[in-house]
Formats: structure tokens, C-alpha cells, sequence
């Protein structure tokens, strides 16, 4: 018990109703926590958040704390009334990566909570946004210990600031029917390879990398990454035609005509008379959509790989942005191709750094210097699959047309010389 | 003409139809049924009064001397109770309530060498412009260039075997008084207007010109010492918009005036809404007399678009559904950095998305 | 016959071929025709035109003339050529507005002939691609002659320069199934309420008018014209189901399945196993498809009107701009109603007047000013059927809100009182 | 700490993940079969070689105190092998290869005041950001306007019966670190900013605040003899991005800063291409601790959703089939002025066809 506790009649009313209340856990660290440090801190983290809700403002600065030998990692916090609550004065915010796929076993989770109650707050979040741990709340001087303590068994700061930030990728192929692609193997390549660019912010603006097993972009890549990696395939979609058999027989052949035939994008699903599904793979645009309705009758070919999309955002400062897609195919296979991607990446970050304006991120620089040029900068070859539809305006100077299509009857006869 | 010889006009605007419409459309006014295509350059309509109308379309060269006119109102007179309309492509449509004025008027009209035809799922009359013939700004000549291509699309135009309608536009400079086309076979400059500085102070509006172009390129700047213009040739998009108010800024240029060509481009609100067109080909030759560039892309892009695209399917329609990467390949045109937009809104014909068909 | 014949070795190329070749045409205004100033003109001109074959360049210079009493109408050409081609030196259009709908007897055509014969060059469209007849190709003096002539049996000058400009309209209720309104009328009332527009350009840029009767827009108007008006329906497509069950027994129903049910945009016409069809009218967007492949089946509505788009224009300055959905339906059956259509023409064209740049069309004002501002200035209540999409950015300022709000709240009340 | 004390970092980077992966999982890993939903919360994966995985899912407070943290640990020691992961939205997941030890996690997640479920065509865990709590810039509190909403969706979330899943997201500035979502609750500031004109200099970096604005709304200007800044009211849209750079730019407001509502964000490429939010409500008051009125719209769409969507339309795609302006219809929601875009590209919002429902 702290020695003075807040009156909070507001977030009282939080802890009424079924859902778990945050603020019943803060009052549990307030009133049971062994550690007197863990009191008060809370104690006053609630008296200032009170404030917060009775006023409707917010009452924290920012400022500069780092771990010695990183500049990012930490969010810090000094409280503009720290006089009224002096305990919660100094209230940083650890980002910590997680492991690729956020898996963990509860000793871990539990030897982590130990470092945090022995340094922090004991209040974290898994994860925030970005994906990271985030370790809520400690003391400048405290940053460096439960850091340094952290460290030695394993984990590492995520990026703040304009940076390589951390990483994100779905649960895929641990356990998803649908997983194209390696994942996790993506994620610790791309971000392990940037590990000083995450930790010493040099970059214009964030960059964030995202990974998704198939085209459900259960990461949010394509509009929260600058750079998304997203799993698909290219061959024929797997059809076992004795599940679609079993399927009808369960829900009926108008069920899948509803639901399975009707609501494909390019209507290249048909179902025959004999109840088997037939699929126009030429046609297929890979959306998922079927294979999400039926997933035991049908599954993502075998000649898998991965698509990139450059320069996804949210809404500052030109507002929101999808990221685009500029590799529509990659296989993933081999310790060379995994090079290969690393080295595009780096490509990327390397026309980024030199590029971009202060805090301006990828997609807005695409969006001001044109698709094209990025492309030239990081040597990818034009492809019709990187539009929707090719150029409406017939403003622009084509001076250099016969050399650019010949380029392309080139590539053309290079493929098909193989 | 001497002051005292002029009348004040009559203001009489756009003058009333009805007194020239046939009398049986006159009648049924609003109250038609139905039509029908009976035969390639024929429409039958039905009204709900039972009347018919039957419709014979034929081609013309568009820029009709007198001779042809008469010809074409000596047909209307003979078989076709005096009645013609013109449709916005420049066809020439007869109106009977008889079928069996129909066959004489084909005949009549075949004899006097027009064209039946363009009706429905035909390749319509190519729409077009004035040219160098009329106009002051032209990079090339409509009236020429559609003459060459009907010439080789004129079995597409007699017949009814396209997937749906097919508008083929075409215009003569980069400003398009052409409309947008399902194809449209448009002028693109490929390189900045050369100034004739000598010109400029006589001719050309200073301001009116630097505020003309789209992407302000153009700067007053003095040359030999008198004040002129200066075009920053980085920026300049080659659109030609500097030429109309300021015929120094000479754009037009014998080998670098090019045609594009541009697809999927349909006003109708039919299936999906309206679209604008596509650039699909550049650096076409600008080849007159004959053009034969110009028609073989033209030709290619109909051949692809006969063989795979559904009954009713627009050019539009057909390659949204098989996709752009597709239509590259089923044409053999090439894609280029040119085909990726950067005009304002460029993003949005992005791919954002994963949807790619292999 | 000319005296002087020049040689046109590239134009005699385009007497080739089946199709009507203009330049035999031309030739026998040239070679046959009674009058001589005739023949040396086109003579003439085809000399210019044949240079302009072979230097790949046209020789025409803009200039003023214009007819006593008005300041637009005529395009006025003067040589650059002159010397070497002296007989066409001068070789004006007039842009004469063709009857709504475009219909002639052959008697009127025979008279304009005469009139042409006498005065002009002998060459003439029907009709130029804003709809006006082009007499092509005549003197200054004889372009006042000429028009004094046809004036006095009826005909006017239509547009040229910035002034609201000749309009077209489809066939339509003349003789078309599909029509939803009163094409001719709509555009006689609308352009012959600015005949003063017309003939006296004073606007910033040209303004231009188009009638479609159905949103199949056989006249382009959507992207051709800065006031589109176009036929719709608002109740109920007509459905005649035994022309339904005819059309199934002459086609069959996969034909139906195929070309119809699956085309429509809104998945909402459905082919049912008694072979009638059902379209949930609600869904429909009165697109037309189904009506076109089956217009003895399908009709639309009886209660007819029409809806307005403003801004649609070509390429020039900002590139190829649809016009805007400002009216979902207006009814246009009283002379009241027809009334209200001009007087809101009549905004329109005020607001364009006062509001926008030199040389700016009325799309393009609206590209600048905001859709909303244009509303605006012009008394018209916003609606969800303009956008196809709400608002996706959040950088606005919208503290007005709860009026706004207030405002709907009140005009749904008032049209559920009635 | 002394500079001696001072320990180099070890760049790990990114741990592996294999190391905490249930041992099945990882002996399965990419040759998964198909999942089923036997029941909210719950999934069952099954592999090629006949193994399964079933996951036992439950949704938190996100802000978790050690003593929430332990009981989910002990949770899964004592019945769940040992092995967690979160989920993105915040959730945590137990993993085990036999379902008899389904029932016994849900029941002591259950005791423990977890909610069981969040699968499926669930309304799941809302996602959100740091608010009061911690962040130096916020309009409002994330999480507890989540704990407040989920306490009223809690119904939805241990259920699966909407159309298809649903995805709400809020953030508590305008900066918006949370997603996009089927359903979004963000902040929406409706007053320019008023400057601290005294703080200014000390604080301010000017340069960098003057080109932090989208709109240039912000001069540099003396005020008092001072340097300070200048905001022009008529240009600024309120979007609060210089406050962050200069926090005497005081963007937050106890009334004017508000919520806004928006739908069908769905960045998944399932069927349609993914998709931007779009606004549907705003001026919603930012009424703390409880936020009735922003949960009252979010219930208002929600329901109608459930009663008009078909099986597997997402947000998006269920508006797409019905329109606009009848979702404002069956929402009650008024359509304002503010609905039509004016940002960049917002011509790409208007209906430029006549493609209407009546
Ligand atoms: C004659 C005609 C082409 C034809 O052969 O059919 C034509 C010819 C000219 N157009 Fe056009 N336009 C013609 C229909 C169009 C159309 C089509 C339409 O109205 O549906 C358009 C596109 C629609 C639109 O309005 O956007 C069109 C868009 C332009 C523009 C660009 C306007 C813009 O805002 O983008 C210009 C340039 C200008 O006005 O500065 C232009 C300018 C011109 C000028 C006056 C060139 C000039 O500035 O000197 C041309 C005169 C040629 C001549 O010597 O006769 N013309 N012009 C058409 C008018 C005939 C008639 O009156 O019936
Ligand atoms: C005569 C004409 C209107 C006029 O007032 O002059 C006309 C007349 C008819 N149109 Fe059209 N359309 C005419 C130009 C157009 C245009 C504009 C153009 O050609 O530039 C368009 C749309 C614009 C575009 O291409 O973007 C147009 C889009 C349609 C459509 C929609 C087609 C579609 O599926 O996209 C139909 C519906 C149909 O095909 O059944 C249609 C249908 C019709 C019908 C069947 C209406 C009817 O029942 O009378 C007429 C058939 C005529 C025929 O020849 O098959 N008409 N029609 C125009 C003939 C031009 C020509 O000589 O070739
Ligand atoms: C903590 C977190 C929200 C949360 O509670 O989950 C967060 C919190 C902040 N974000 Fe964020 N962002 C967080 C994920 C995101 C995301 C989501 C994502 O990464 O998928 C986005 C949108 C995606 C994107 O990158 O566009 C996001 C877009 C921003 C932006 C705008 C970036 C832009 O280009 O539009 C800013 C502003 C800036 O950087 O100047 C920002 C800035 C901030 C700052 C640093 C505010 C500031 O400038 O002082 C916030 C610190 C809060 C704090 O006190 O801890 N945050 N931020 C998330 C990071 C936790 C983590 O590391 O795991
Ligand atoms: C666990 C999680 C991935 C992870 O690595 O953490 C996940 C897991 C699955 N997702 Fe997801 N999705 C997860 C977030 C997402 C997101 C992102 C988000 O929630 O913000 C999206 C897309 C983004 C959006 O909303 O814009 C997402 C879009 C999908 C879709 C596409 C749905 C659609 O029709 O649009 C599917 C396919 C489906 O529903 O069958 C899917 C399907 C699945 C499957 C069935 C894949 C599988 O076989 O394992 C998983 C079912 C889990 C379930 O029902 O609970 N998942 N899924 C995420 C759970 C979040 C949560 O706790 O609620
Ligand atoms: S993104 Fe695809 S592979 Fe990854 S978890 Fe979601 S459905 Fe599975
Ligand atoms: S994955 Fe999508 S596009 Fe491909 S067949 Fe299935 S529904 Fe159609
Ligand atoms: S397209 Fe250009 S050259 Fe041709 S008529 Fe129009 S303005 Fe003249
Ligand atoms: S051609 Fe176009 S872009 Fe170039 S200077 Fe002239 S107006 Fe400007
Ligand atoms: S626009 Fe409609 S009403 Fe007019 S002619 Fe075309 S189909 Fe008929
Ligand atoms: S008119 Fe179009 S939207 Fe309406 S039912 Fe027919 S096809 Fe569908
Ligand atoms: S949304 Fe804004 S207030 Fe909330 S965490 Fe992100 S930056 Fe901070
Ligand atoms: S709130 Fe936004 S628009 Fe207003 S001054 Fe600040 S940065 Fe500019």
C-alpha cells in the first residue's frame, strides 16, 4: 500500500462490468505488490491518470533516455505534474522485441515478469502495435538495469525514433493451414540484419518491416509496414475433390454457389454439376476467399513463395497509405534467395536514407518522386502487376519509349529462352 | 460588308426536331417497346402502338462534299420518305416504317459507295477531328488517319462479331477533341516545344501562356536581349496546351510527334462505371498517308480482344476481368516505365494489393 | 476545274480502299464542280493538305471574325501557306447548332446545300464533336453572307470560345426503349435559355451541355460535358415475364446465367427455376446491362427522370475529368420542373462565371475549390450519392459538425412528413 | 550509473521463436491441413501427418499488471504444456496437442475473469494504443475506451455470430498508431491549435514544426517582441501533427477535441482488394471514464451489420453490395458535408457515374 492513495472515482467506474479491468490491476499492484516502489509508483501513476480523465488532457513529456551504447528503444517519460504525483514522475516505456511469432513459454513470460517487478513498474503490455514488448513505466536509471538484466538472457530493445523498427509476422506456418512462406524465418532475416539500424536512429523517418504467411494479411502489412512481405503461390490451388463432395453434402450445394462461387473477385470458381469445384488458375488472383470458406477441400499450390509491397503507412502526414506492389513474386527457398531479399531490403533502406526528406516515410517518398524512379534506384524492372490499371494521363514526356520497349521484348526473350 | 447592309441576327438557338422527325416516331414519342438488330447496319424498333421504325445506318468519310451530301439526301428522297438523321459518329441513319423499304436503300446506298453497317456488337465508325486540314494546332490528320483504318476494319464494321460495341476515337493533338475510346489513337508529343524567339514578342501573350502550361515549365526569360520565353525542358510533359495561345512554342514536329494508343475508355454506365482509357502503345510512327502502324496495333488489340473476351464484355470489361498483365501478353505490346502513371492521383492505379493473376 | 492542279501523290493514296475516301470528295468539288470559285478553293486546299502530308504539319493560323451582332461561332483560319496555296487562304468553320436530335429532311439538307454551294467551300459535317454542323471552309465576307442567308430559314450559330457551347442529345424517346426523358426538350430549354451565352463568349472558359436519355450515355455526356443530364428511373423495372421465359426458350438459360445475372454490377437480378426473373430494385443501380441484353423483357420504370453530373471534360489541364453525380433525380414532367432545371443551369453557369480561373472548366473549378464550397455556392444539399466513398481523411476540420448533423436530421424529418 | 559500470549491449536482434514453440507446432511447421472452429475461442488445427494443434484463445486488459501476467503463466503451466503466444490484437493463445485439456484451460481462464473467445466471425479484442497512460500526445485513453466498449460487445466476442470477423481499432490522437478496422474510434480534433506563445522559444525547434504541417498553416512571427509562431485558422485541419515537434502548438482539448467514427477498413485481400476506413460519424463526445456515446454508434452498426450482411461480408464488402447512402440509412447515422473528401485525390471518391440505388 502506497502512503497516499489517489481518489479515483472515474476510473472506478472501469472497474464495473465483465471484461478485465486494467484498472483493477493497477490497484492490485498498488495495494498488494510486496515491492513499496511498485506502490507508490502505481499509486501515483493512478492519481495522475485520474487527473488525465477528469480533464480530459494528457500530462506526459518526452525527453532523451537511452541505454548506453543504443540512441532508441526506450520511450521516455517525465510527468508535467510530477509535483502532484512525484512517485510516477519518470514513467519510460522499454520496447522490447519479441520473439518472431510471439510465442513464449510461461517460464520466460515469468522470468520477465521477476526482472520487471525488480526494476519497473510490473506493468507490460504484449505487445504494442509495432509488436513490441513494452515494459510500462520505470526510471531512467532503472532503464539501464532491467536492460542490462534482460539482455544477458536474451532479448533485445525494439526501435523509437527514425529507425528500423521492429518487426511483426503472423502465426503462419505453426499452424496455419494457409502459411506460403517462412515467416519467422522472413522476420529475424530482414530485422537481424539491421540490427544497428534499429538500435542507432539514422534514418529520414521509421521503417517498419511486416510479414504475412498468405494474402489474409493477418499482420496488417500491406498498409502498416513499409516494407510487407506477404506469402502466395503460384501454381495451381490444391482442390481435394472429395472435400468439396463432403462440404456440399454438409452445407449444400446453393451454401457454397452463395458463398464460395458467387463472392470470388474474378468469378474463376465454378462448381459443376457433379459437385466438384473447378478453378481457372490463370484467372485466380489469390485472394484467399475460398480457400478460407473450404479449407479442407482447398489449399495454396506448391510452387510457394512471396510477394513485396513497398511504402504502407498511416495517416501523418499525407494521409493513409497501402504499400504497393513492386515484387509480385519471389521464391524463398534457399540461403541465396533469403540473401537476395535481405539485399533488396537493404537496397530500400540504402535509397530511403539517401532520399527521403526528414520525417517523411517511404510511401510518401514514392509518392513524391514517382514509382519509377524508385524502382530505377533500387534496380527492380517495371512489371504490369505493380498497377491496376496503366497511366490514364497522357501528360508525360516519352521520348524514350523504343529503348524501354525493348527492354521488355528482351526480358520477354530472355524468359522464354529460360 | 458596308454597316448599313447588316441585319441583327435572329437568335433562334437550337431549332426544334419534331419538324423534321418522321412521322411515325413523331407519334410514338416516348412510347417504344423494343428493338431489334435484324441485320448488320439495321435496327428495328417496335412501339408499344405497334408501329415500327427501321433504321438503315451507313458510313460516310465524315467531311462531305456537296456532291455526296445530295447523294445521300437523293437516296433519302427516293426510298426513305425524306426523313435522315445523323448519329454523334457521323453516320448517316434512314427511318422507314416499312420493312420493305429496308433492302432498297442498302442497295441504293452500297451502289453510291457507303458503307451499311456499325450497328450494335460492330466495330463503330471511328470518331474524329479536323486535322490538318482545319485546325491550327494539329499533329497529325484525323480525317487521314480514319480513312486508313476503316478501310481495313470495314469487315468489322459491316458485321456484327465483336463481343459488344467497339468506339474507336481518334484526335489530333494532345488536347483531344476526341472523345475517350474502347480504342483511341491520340497524337503524343515526345519532346518540348522548340520557341520561335523571333516570334514571341509579336504573337504571344506572355502571361497567358506561362499560365497555361500544366506543370509551369515556362518562364518569361530575356533572349538576345529581347523578352521571350524559356522552357525548364526537365519539367516540360510535352503536352503541347503552350502552342494554341502561343503558336512560337512550336510542339509539332515531323519525326517527333508520335501517336499513342489507348484502350478501355467507356462512358457508358453499363456493368461497371464509367472508365477512362489506358495507355497501351506509344512511339507509333506518324505515318501518312496510310497510317499502317497505327492500324496494325489497332488491329492486334481487336484480334486479342474477338478471341477472348464473353459476349457483352466492353474492351474495359474484358481486361479488367483477365487483367493488365494479360492484356500485355495476349497483344505482344510491351510494358513500359512509361505505362506507370505519375499525373496527381497516379497512386491510386497502383497495385495495392496482392491480387496478381499468374 | 482549277487552273492550277497541284500534285497530291500521298493524298491520292487515301482513294484507296472501300471506305467513302474525303478526298475523292474533294476532288470532284475540284474536277466537277459548276462553280469555279469552288473548284479553285478545294483545289487549293488539297495543294495545302498535300504539303501537309509530306512535311507532317498543318499551316493554319487562328485570327478574329466573327458575324455582326455575335463574338463567337466561327473558327476563323488564315494560311501560313498562303502564298503557295492563295485560292483557300481564308478558310473559315462556322459551327452551325444542329436541330436536338439531329434529324433533317432531305429538303433541308438540299437547301443548306444550296446555301453552302453558293457561299462556302462546298464541304460540310454533320456534325462536329460537340454537334454542330461545320461548313467548312469559306471568306470572311462570305461567312456573314452565309449566315445571314441560313439564319433567315432558321439556323443559328452554335459555340466557339469561352461561352457555353451547342449541345447534343441522344435519339431517345424518338425512338429509343431505353429512354427515361425528353432529350430534345431538355436541351432546347436548357441551351436556348443562353442563346446570349451562346453567341457572345464572356465566360472563363466554355461550358458545355449534354442529354443522354439513359445511363447507357450514347452521348458521352459524363465525360464530354460540364452539365450532363441522363435519364433514370426510380421505381421499378418492368419486368415481362413471358418475354422473359421467350427469351430463355430462344437462348437458353445458361445464355441468362452467363450474360445477364452474373454481369450485374450489384449481384441483384436472379434467374429463378420457374425461368422468371426477380430483380431486387433496391440493389439496382440502373446501370442498363440487363435491360440491353433483354429490352423486350426488361424496361424501365414509369416514374422517369433524370439525374445531373457536372465537370466531366477531355485532357487539357489537369487530364480527363467524369463528371460528378450533383442530382440523383430530378423529375422533369411539368413546365414548373423544366423551370428549375434551367434556373439551376442557370446557378451553375453564374457560379462558374464568378468562380473560375481563366481558361478553368467547371470540373476543374470544382478540382480546386472543393466539391462542397461548389454546392454550395450553388443552393444544392449534399448527399451520399455523390461519393462512392465517404470521407478516407481524417485532416479536416469539423467542428461544425453537430449543424451539419442537425440539418439532415431536419431534411429526414421533413420528407417522412411529407 | 558510472561510466565503468556501463556493459556493452549484445545485438541479438530478434529472438527465435522455434525455441518457445509448442514441440507439435514445430515438428508440423508448415504442414498444416485445415482448422475448424469447434466453438468461440476455440481452434483446431490439424496437420498432413495427423497430429493437431488446439488453441484455446482469450482476451485481456492488453495493460497487464504481473499479478493478470502470472495467472496466465500459471495457467499454462498447469494445463497447457507451458506454451503461450499473443496474437496481435493483444490476445493470448494456448496451444496443446489434445483436446481433453481444451475444457479445463477455458474453465480456469474463465475463473480467473479472462474472456474465452475472440475466433472467428467473432467481434474480436478491440486494438489500441497508449492514450493517458503513457503517451505524450493524446486526445483521449485508448484502453479504456476499449474496456468499456468490450464490456458491452463482450456478448460478440465469446460468440460467433456475425456475418464474418470484425475488427475494431481506436487510437487516441489523430496521428493514429492503431489500425485501420472494420470499426474505428479515433480521435478528432475540431479547434486549430492554441500556441503557448511563451514557451515557444524554449521549446520549439520552429523550422521543424513550420514543415510538419500538411497544409503550411504555420508561420514563423514575433508575438510580444517574441519569436514564436503563427497558426492561419482558416487553412489548419486540426490534425494535431505539431504538436508532437512542439508541444506548445496545444492541439488537445478538453471539449473540442472529439471522436470520430469510422468503418471498412479491411486490409485483408480476401475478395475485394483491401481497403481504406471511411468516416461515418464524428463530433462523438470524448467522455470519459465510460464513452457511452461512441459505444452506442459502434452497437448502432454493429446491429445493423448482423441483420444485414451475408455470411463472410466483411464491413466493406457488405456496404460495397448495399451502398452508401443506404448504410446511413439503416444506421440512422446523418450524412454531413463533411463526408465528402477534400483531401488529395478526393475527386477518386465521387460518384462519377450514374450508378444509383433508389
Ligand atoms: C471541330 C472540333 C473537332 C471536330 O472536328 O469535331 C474541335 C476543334 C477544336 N477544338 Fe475542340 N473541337 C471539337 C470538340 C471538342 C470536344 C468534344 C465534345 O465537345 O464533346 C472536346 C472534349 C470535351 C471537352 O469539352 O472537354 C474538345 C476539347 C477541346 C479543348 C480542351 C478543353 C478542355 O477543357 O480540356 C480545346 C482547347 C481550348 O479550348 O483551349 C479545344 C479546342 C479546339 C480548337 C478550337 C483549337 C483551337 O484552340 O484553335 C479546334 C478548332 C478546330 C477547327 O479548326 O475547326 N477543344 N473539343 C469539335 C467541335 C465541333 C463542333 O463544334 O461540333
Ligand atoms: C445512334 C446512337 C445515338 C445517337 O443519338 O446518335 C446510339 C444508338 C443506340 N445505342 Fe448507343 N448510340 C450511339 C452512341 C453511343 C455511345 C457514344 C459513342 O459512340 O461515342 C455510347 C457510349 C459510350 C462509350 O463507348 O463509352 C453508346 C453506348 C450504348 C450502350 C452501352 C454499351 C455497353 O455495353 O457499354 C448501349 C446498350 C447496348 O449496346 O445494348 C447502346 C444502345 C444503343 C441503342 C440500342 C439504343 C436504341 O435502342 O436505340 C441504339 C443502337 C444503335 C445501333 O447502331 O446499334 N449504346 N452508344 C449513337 C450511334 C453512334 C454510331 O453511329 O456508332
Ligand atoms: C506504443 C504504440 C501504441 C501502442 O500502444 O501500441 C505507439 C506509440 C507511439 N507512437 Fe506510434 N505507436 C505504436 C505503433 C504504431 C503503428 C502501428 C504499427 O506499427 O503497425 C503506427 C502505424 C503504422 C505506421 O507506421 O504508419 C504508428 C504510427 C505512428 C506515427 C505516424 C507515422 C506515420 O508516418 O504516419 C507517429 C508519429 C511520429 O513518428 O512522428 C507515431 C508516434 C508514436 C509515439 C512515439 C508518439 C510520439 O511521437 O511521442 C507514441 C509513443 C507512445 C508511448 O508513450 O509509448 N506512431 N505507431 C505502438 C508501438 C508499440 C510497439 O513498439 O510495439
Ligand atoms: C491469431 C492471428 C494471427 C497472429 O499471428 O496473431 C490470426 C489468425 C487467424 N487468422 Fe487472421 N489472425 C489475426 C489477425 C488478423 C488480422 C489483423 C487484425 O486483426 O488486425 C486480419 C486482417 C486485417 C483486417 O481486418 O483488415 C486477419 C484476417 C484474416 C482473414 C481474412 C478475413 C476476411 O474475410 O477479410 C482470415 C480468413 C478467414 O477468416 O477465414 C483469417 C484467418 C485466420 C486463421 C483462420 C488462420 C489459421 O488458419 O490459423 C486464424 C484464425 C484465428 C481465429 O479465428 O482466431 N484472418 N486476421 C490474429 C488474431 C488477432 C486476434 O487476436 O483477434
Ligand atoms: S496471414 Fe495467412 S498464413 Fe498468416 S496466420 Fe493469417 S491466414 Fe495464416
Ligand atoms: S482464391 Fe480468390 S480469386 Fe482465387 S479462386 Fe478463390 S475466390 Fe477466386
Ligand atoms: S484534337 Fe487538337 S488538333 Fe485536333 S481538332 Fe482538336 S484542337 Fe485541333
Ligand atoms: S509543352 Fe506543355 S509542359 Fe511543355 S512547356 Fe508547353 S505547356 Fe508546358
Ligand atoms: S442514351 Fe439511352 S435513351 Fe439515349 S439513345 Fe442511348 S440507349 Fe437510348
Ligand atoms: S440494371 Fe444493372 S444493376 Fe440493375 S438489375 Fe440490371 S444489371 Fe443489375
Ligand atoms: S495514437 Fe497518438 S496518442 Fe495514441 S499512442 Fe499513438 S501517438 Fe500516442
Ligand atoms: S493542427 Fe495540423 S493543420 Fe493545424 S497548424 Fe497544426 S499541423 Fe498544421
Amino acid at each position: 500500500m502506497p502512503k497516499k492513495i489517489h481518489d479515483t472515482p472515474m476510473l472506478d467506474e472501469l472497474e464495473n462490468g465483465p471484461w478485465p479491468s486494467f484498472i483493477s490491476g493497477f490497484k492490485r499492484l498498488r495495494d498488494e505488490h510486496p515491492d513499496e516502489r511498485i506502490n507508490e509508483t502505481v499509486g501515483s501513476l493512478l492519481g495522475q491518470l485520474e487527473h488525465s480523465y477528469e480533464t480530459r488532457k494528457g500530462y506526459w513529456k518526452g525527453g532523451t533516455v537511452s541505454v548506453f551504447g543504443y540512441g532508441g528503444g526506450i520511450i521516455p517519460r517525465f510527468s508535467e505534474v510530477g509535483d502532484a504525483f512525484p512517485e510516477s514522475k519518470e514513467f519510460h516505456t522499454l520496447r522490447v522485441q519479441p520473439p518472431a511469432g510471439n510465442y513464449y513459454t510461461t517460464d520466460m513470460l515469468n522470468q520477465l515478469a521477476d526482472s520487471w517487478e525488480k526494476w519497473g513498474s510490473g506493468l507490460v503490455t504484449f505487445h504494442g502495435q509495432t509488436g513490441n514488448i513494452m515494459f510500462i513505466g520505470t526510471t531512467t536509471d532503472n532503464t539501464q538495469h532491467f536492460f542490462d538484466e534482460i539482455n544477458e538472457y536474451g532479448w533485445d530493445l525494439g526501435g523509437a525514433g527514425p529507425c528500423v523498427r521492429t518487426a511483426m509476422c503472423c502465426v503462419g506456418a505453426a499452424r496455419c493451414e494457409q502459411s506460403c512462406a517462412n515467416e519467422h524465418g522472413i522476420q529475424r532475416h530482414l530485422v537481424n540484419e539491421f540490427v544497428d539500424d534499429v538500435h542507432r536512429p539514422a534514418l529520414p523517418y521509421k521503417f517498419k518491416f511486416k510479414v504475412s504467411g498468405c494474402p489474409n494479411d493477418c499482420q496488417n502489412s500491406i498498409e502498416r509496414s513499409d516494407f510487407a512481405v506477404i506469402g502466395t503461390w503460384r501454381d495451381e490451388m490444391k482442390i481435394d475433390q472429395s472435400e468439396v463432395k463432403a462440404f456440399i453434402k454438409a452445407k449444400g450445394r446453393q451454401y457454397v454457389l452463395d458463398n464460395v462461387t458467387s463472392r470470388c473477385p474474378t468469378n474463376c470458381i465454378n462448381l459443376n454439376d457433379d459437385d466438384t469445384l473447378t478453378v481457372d488458375n490463370h484467372e485466380c488472383v489469390r485472394c484467399m476467399h475460398c480457400l478460407n470458406v473450404m479449407p479442407k477441400a482447398l489449399s495454396p499450390g506448391d510452387d510457394k513463395g512471396v510477394s513485396i509491397l513497398i511504402g504502407g503507412k498511416r495517416t501523418l502526414k499525407i494521409g493513409d497509405l497501402m504499400g504497393t506492389m513492386i515484387v509480385p513474386f519471389k521464391k524463398l527457398e534457399t540461403e541465396e534467395d533469403y540473401e537476395s531479399l535481405v539485399e533488396m531490403a537493404s537496397d530500400v533502406i540504402d535509397f530511403f536514407a539517401e532520399n527521403a526528406l526528414e520525417h517523411e516515410r517511404t510511401g510518401e517518398m514514392i509518392e513524391r518522386i514517382g514509382l519509377v524512379n524508385f524502382l530505377e534506384g533500387i534496380g527492380i524492372e517495371v512489371d504490369p502487376n505493380m498497377v491496376s490499371q496503366p497511366r490514364q494521363c497522357s501528360y508525360v514526356n516519352m521520348s524514350g519509349w523504343d529503348e524501354e520497349a525493348e527492354k521488355w521484348f528482351q526480358r520477354k526473350a530472355e524468359q522464354a529462352a529460360g | 460588308m458596308a454597316l448599313e447592309d447588316m441585319r441583327p441576327p435572329i437568335e433562334s438557338g437550337c431549332p426544334d426536331g419534331f419538324q423534321y422527325i418522321h412521322p411515325v416516331m413523331r407519334k410514338n414519342y416516348g412510347q417504344w417497346k423494343f428493338h431489334e438488330h435484324p441485320r448488320p447496319g439495321v435496327l428495328r424498333h417496335v412501339a408499344h402502338s405497334g408501329d415500327e421504325i427501321w433504321t438503315v445506318k451507313a458510313g460516310t468519310q465524315r467531311i462531305l462534299d456537296v456532291f455526296s451530301l445530295r447523294k445521300l439526301t437523293a437516296i433519302g428522297d427516293k426510298y426513305a420518305d425524306g426523313y435522315v438523321r445523323f448519329t454523334i459518329r457521323s453516320n448517316i441513319e434512314y427511318m422507314v416504317s416499312d420493312e420493305s423499304k429496308v433492302q432498297p436503300i442498302i442497295d441504293a446506298l452500297t451502289e453510291a459507295g457507303f458503307i451499311v453497317g456499325g450497328t450494335a456488337n460492330s466495330v463503330a465508325m471511328i470518331s474524329h477531328t479536323q486535322g490538318w486540314l482545319h485546325c491550327d494546332i494539329p499533329g497529325t490528320d484525323a480525317s487521314g488517319v480514319v480513312k486508313s483504318m476503316m478501310d481495313e476494319l470495314i469487315d468489322e464494321f459491316t458485321s456484327c462479331n465483336m463481343p459488344n460495341r467497339v468506339h474507336i476515337t481518334t484526335s489530333c493533338c494532345q488536347i483531344n477533341c476526341g472523345g475517350q475510346g474502347d480504342i483511341a489513337i491520340n497524337v503524343q508529343h515526345t519532346k518540348p516545344p522548340r520557341i520561335a524567339h523571333d516570334l514571341v514578342g509579336n504573337v504571344c501573350e506572355r502571361p497567358t501562356v506561362v499560365a497555361r502550361c500544366p506543370v509551369a515549365a515556362i518562364r518569361p526569360a530575356m533572349v538576345n536581349g529581347k523578352p521571350s520565353l524559356e522552357v525548364d525542358e526537365k519539367k516540360c510533359i510535352c503536352c503541347g496546351a503552350c502552342f494554341p495561345p502561343c503558336p512560337p512554342m512550336q510542339i509539332n514536329d515531323p519525326e517527333n510527334s508520335k501517336l499513342a494508343i489507348w484502350v478501355g475508355g467507356n462512358h457508358s454506365n453499363a456493368r461497371s462505371k464509367p472508365t477512362f482509357q489506358r495507355l497501351v502503345a506509344a512511339g507509333v510512327p506518324n505515318n501518312p498517308p496510310r497510317w499502317p502502324e497505327a492500324t496494325a496495333i489497332v488491329k492486334q488489340i481487336l484480334k486479342a480482344y474477338k478471341e477472348g473476351a464473353k459476349d457483352w464484355e466492353r474492351i474495359n470489361d474484358w481486361i479488367e476481368r483477365i487483367g493488365w498483365p494479360r492484356f500485355f501478353e495476349v497483344t505482344g505490346l510491351p510494358f513500359t516505365k512509361y505505362h506507370i502513371d505519375n499525373w496527381r492521383g497516379a497512386r491510386n492505379s497502383l497495385n495495392a494489393s496482392t491480387h496478381i493473376r499468374f
